[in-house]
């Protein structure tokens, strides 16, 4: 029995992601350097042979998932339900934590102008951020970071993955580009009804 | 998605589109970046009065109907802004510092807001990208076929089996009265409890926490006074293999049953 | 994109078997013959690539499953399941009951100001606490208790290894230190680097 087919079997029967000394659980002769290697190695090779999935990077988690393009046929059968798009305040107060981390509330609300503390309680509650210490100050204030669960919800590796603010210009003009792609692209199935 | 992202939208400079619903807005800055992003407004020099006149208008028709604390936040602006206006009427040196400038702490708020809004927008675009990829599972598919009802062939023998595997006694936890009991009630209410939620529950999961005898006798009758009333159904696939109790026809307490011993407690 | 990508993609997605005119609706262009010659295509590659799954038909239905010598490793992996994770609310519940236990519902409820029902089903659910008998008062209310797990849980031998409450600020100073010394260690090793 090959390590990368110890590694597939385990990732394959998993529905969330597994850290790589969760994945050499499976066996004595696993550790999590053997793991890291065996999962390159069934990267390359389904990346050879045009697998329809893919092993992706979830902060420290391994997870099989399907490659973006086949979502449109995925989406026609019953779906389980999808994770919940953010509200705009969850949004704006996790974009204000991740790149600010650790934060207190306080400076939280003098970003965003308005209180924090009930869209604070919801994202403690889906653990998309965590008590991660104390600040110095008046009453020593709770601090707050995000979590593997905030990485997990956004497909990122770790938080270097966001752009840096000074290249949030250009990620920006791209992600614009590309969803204006989309869009002609749908405007043209919808064959010719022209949309503003 | 957010106002700020529709730059351009009205670029006259005519005060009239800025009926704007504050609904839409996450709060004042959300609302003052609106105001100065579609007017095309140079950020660095903000025409204070007509901010301060749009901003304040804009406030008006919704405020009473605005719960008290998100009114507060709107209001404490409004002050900034007249507080700021009432500076710049004052007469100032020849050639102002910018850091002497009363728009300059509020400029840096704006801006600092604005690119938060940017990170806002790469993160839509992060989590949009996420949906796109599905894991194992994602497709519901056809309803899971029922289990096939297996005739209650498990002897006592079997069950006893594993309430030997307990191994006697755990760990004394203090805080356990010595001489504490569990009834067969108490178990009898878990198990209806789990499996009001659950259609199938491992028998493990009735006694092992507990980790004594007793509460493993306790389930063990339990479970068969339930099977007995079909509120369920024990199945075993395999001599020792693991034991589970499937949700059956009658779940619900029947008449004539002590509410009291069913219920998690008064409320 | 290839029929077989297709059918691959659906049958990876899938939580229970489909048939070939199922996986069929995932695309205008498939009918169920197609379906049927790809998942034989992919069955020869997953064979050939020694792949540590492959496509079994189960009734009338296909579904993608790990192969059955895999076994030992995914039922191994599942007996040291991931340790969970309890919400902040979860966390002052269980703090209430290790320290004030036996402790009804009640109790429960005027030292956290909230309703703790749903918390305390988490918690029976987690198995982190338990019924452990019945009060004296009215209705003789339920008494719960932290149980065996909770103590595995925290790494504890028995509750007399909880911090009395008048100890507490000297052993969370310590841990607090302990943390510090531990992300100055990680500081260090990035180098300067910083991580917005």
């Amino acid at each position: 029995m090959k390590v990368e087919q110890i590694v597939e079997a385990t990732l394959f029967a998993s529905q969330t992601p597994l850290t790589a000394d969760e994945i050499a659980r499976a066996d004595e002769v696993l550790v999590a350097e053997s793991v890291v290697a065996a999962i390159q190695t069934l990267r390359d090779e389904y990346e050879g042979s045009e697998r329809a999935f893919q092993i992706y990077q979830l902060g420290d988690g391994y997870q099989v998932l399907t490659r973006p393009e086949y979502a449109p046929y995925l989406e026609r059968f019953d779906s389980v339900p999808r994770a919940p798009h953010l509200s705009p305040a969850a949004l704006e107060t996790l974009a204000i934590i991740a790149y600010r981390n650790p934060i207190g509330r306080i400076e939280i609300e003098e970003v965003r102008g308005v209180s924090a503390s009930s869209v604070l309680r919801t994202l403690l509650d889906w653990e998309l951020v965590a008590v991660v210490g104390r600040g110095e100050g008046l009453g020593r204030p709770l601090l707050y970071g995000v979590t593997q669960m905030f990485l997990e919800h956004f497909g990122l590796k770790d938080l270097s993955d966001l752009p840096a603010p000074d290249e949030l210009p250009v990620v920006l003009g791209e992600l614009q580009e590309a969803m204006e792609a989309e869009a002609a692209v749908a405007d043209a199935e919808e064959a010719g009804e022209e949309v503003i | 998605m957010s106002p700020s992202a529709q730059v351009g939208e009205g670029t006259h400079r005519s005060i009239e589109p800025f009926q704007v619903s504050l609904e839409r807005f996450e709060g004042p800055l959300d609302l003052l970046l609106h105001l100065i992003r579609s007017q095309d407004i140079d950020i660095f020099d903000i025409p204070i009065a007509r901010i301060t006149e749009q901003f304040v208008r804009t406030l008006e028709d919704e405020l009473e109907a605005m719960p008290i604390e998100r009114a507060g936040e709107f209001l404490e602006m409004a002050a900034t802004l007249v507080r700021i206006k009432a500076q710049l009427l004052l007469p100032r040196p020849e050639q102002p510092d910018w850091e002497e400038d009363p728009r300059a702490e509020l400029v840096r708020r704006l801006l600092e807001y604005e690119h938060f809004q940017d990170v806002v927008h790469v993160l839509e675009g992060a989590e949009a990208q996420r949906g796109r990829h599905f894991g194992k599972g994602y497709v519901a598919g056809r309803p899971a076929p029922a289990l096939a009802p297996v005739e209650l062939e498990l002897t006592l023998a079997d069950f006893l089996s594993v309430v030997a595997r307990i191994p006697e006694p755990a760990p004394p936890v203090e805080i356990r009265p010595p001489s504490q009991t569990v009834t067969v009630e108490e178990k009898v209410s878990l198990l209806r409890r789990l499996l009001g939620k659950a259609k199938r529950v491992s028998f493990d999961r009735l006694f092992r926490p507990w980790g004594t005898r007793a509460h493993a006798v306790a389930a063990l009758l339990a479970a068969l006074e339930l099977a007995r009333q079909q509120a369920l159904r024990i199945e075993q696939v395999k001599p020792f293999a693991s034991i589970w109790l499937l949700s059956g026809d009658r779940l619900r307490p029947p008449a004539g049953v002590d509410s009291d011993e069913t219920a998690e407690g008064p409320e």
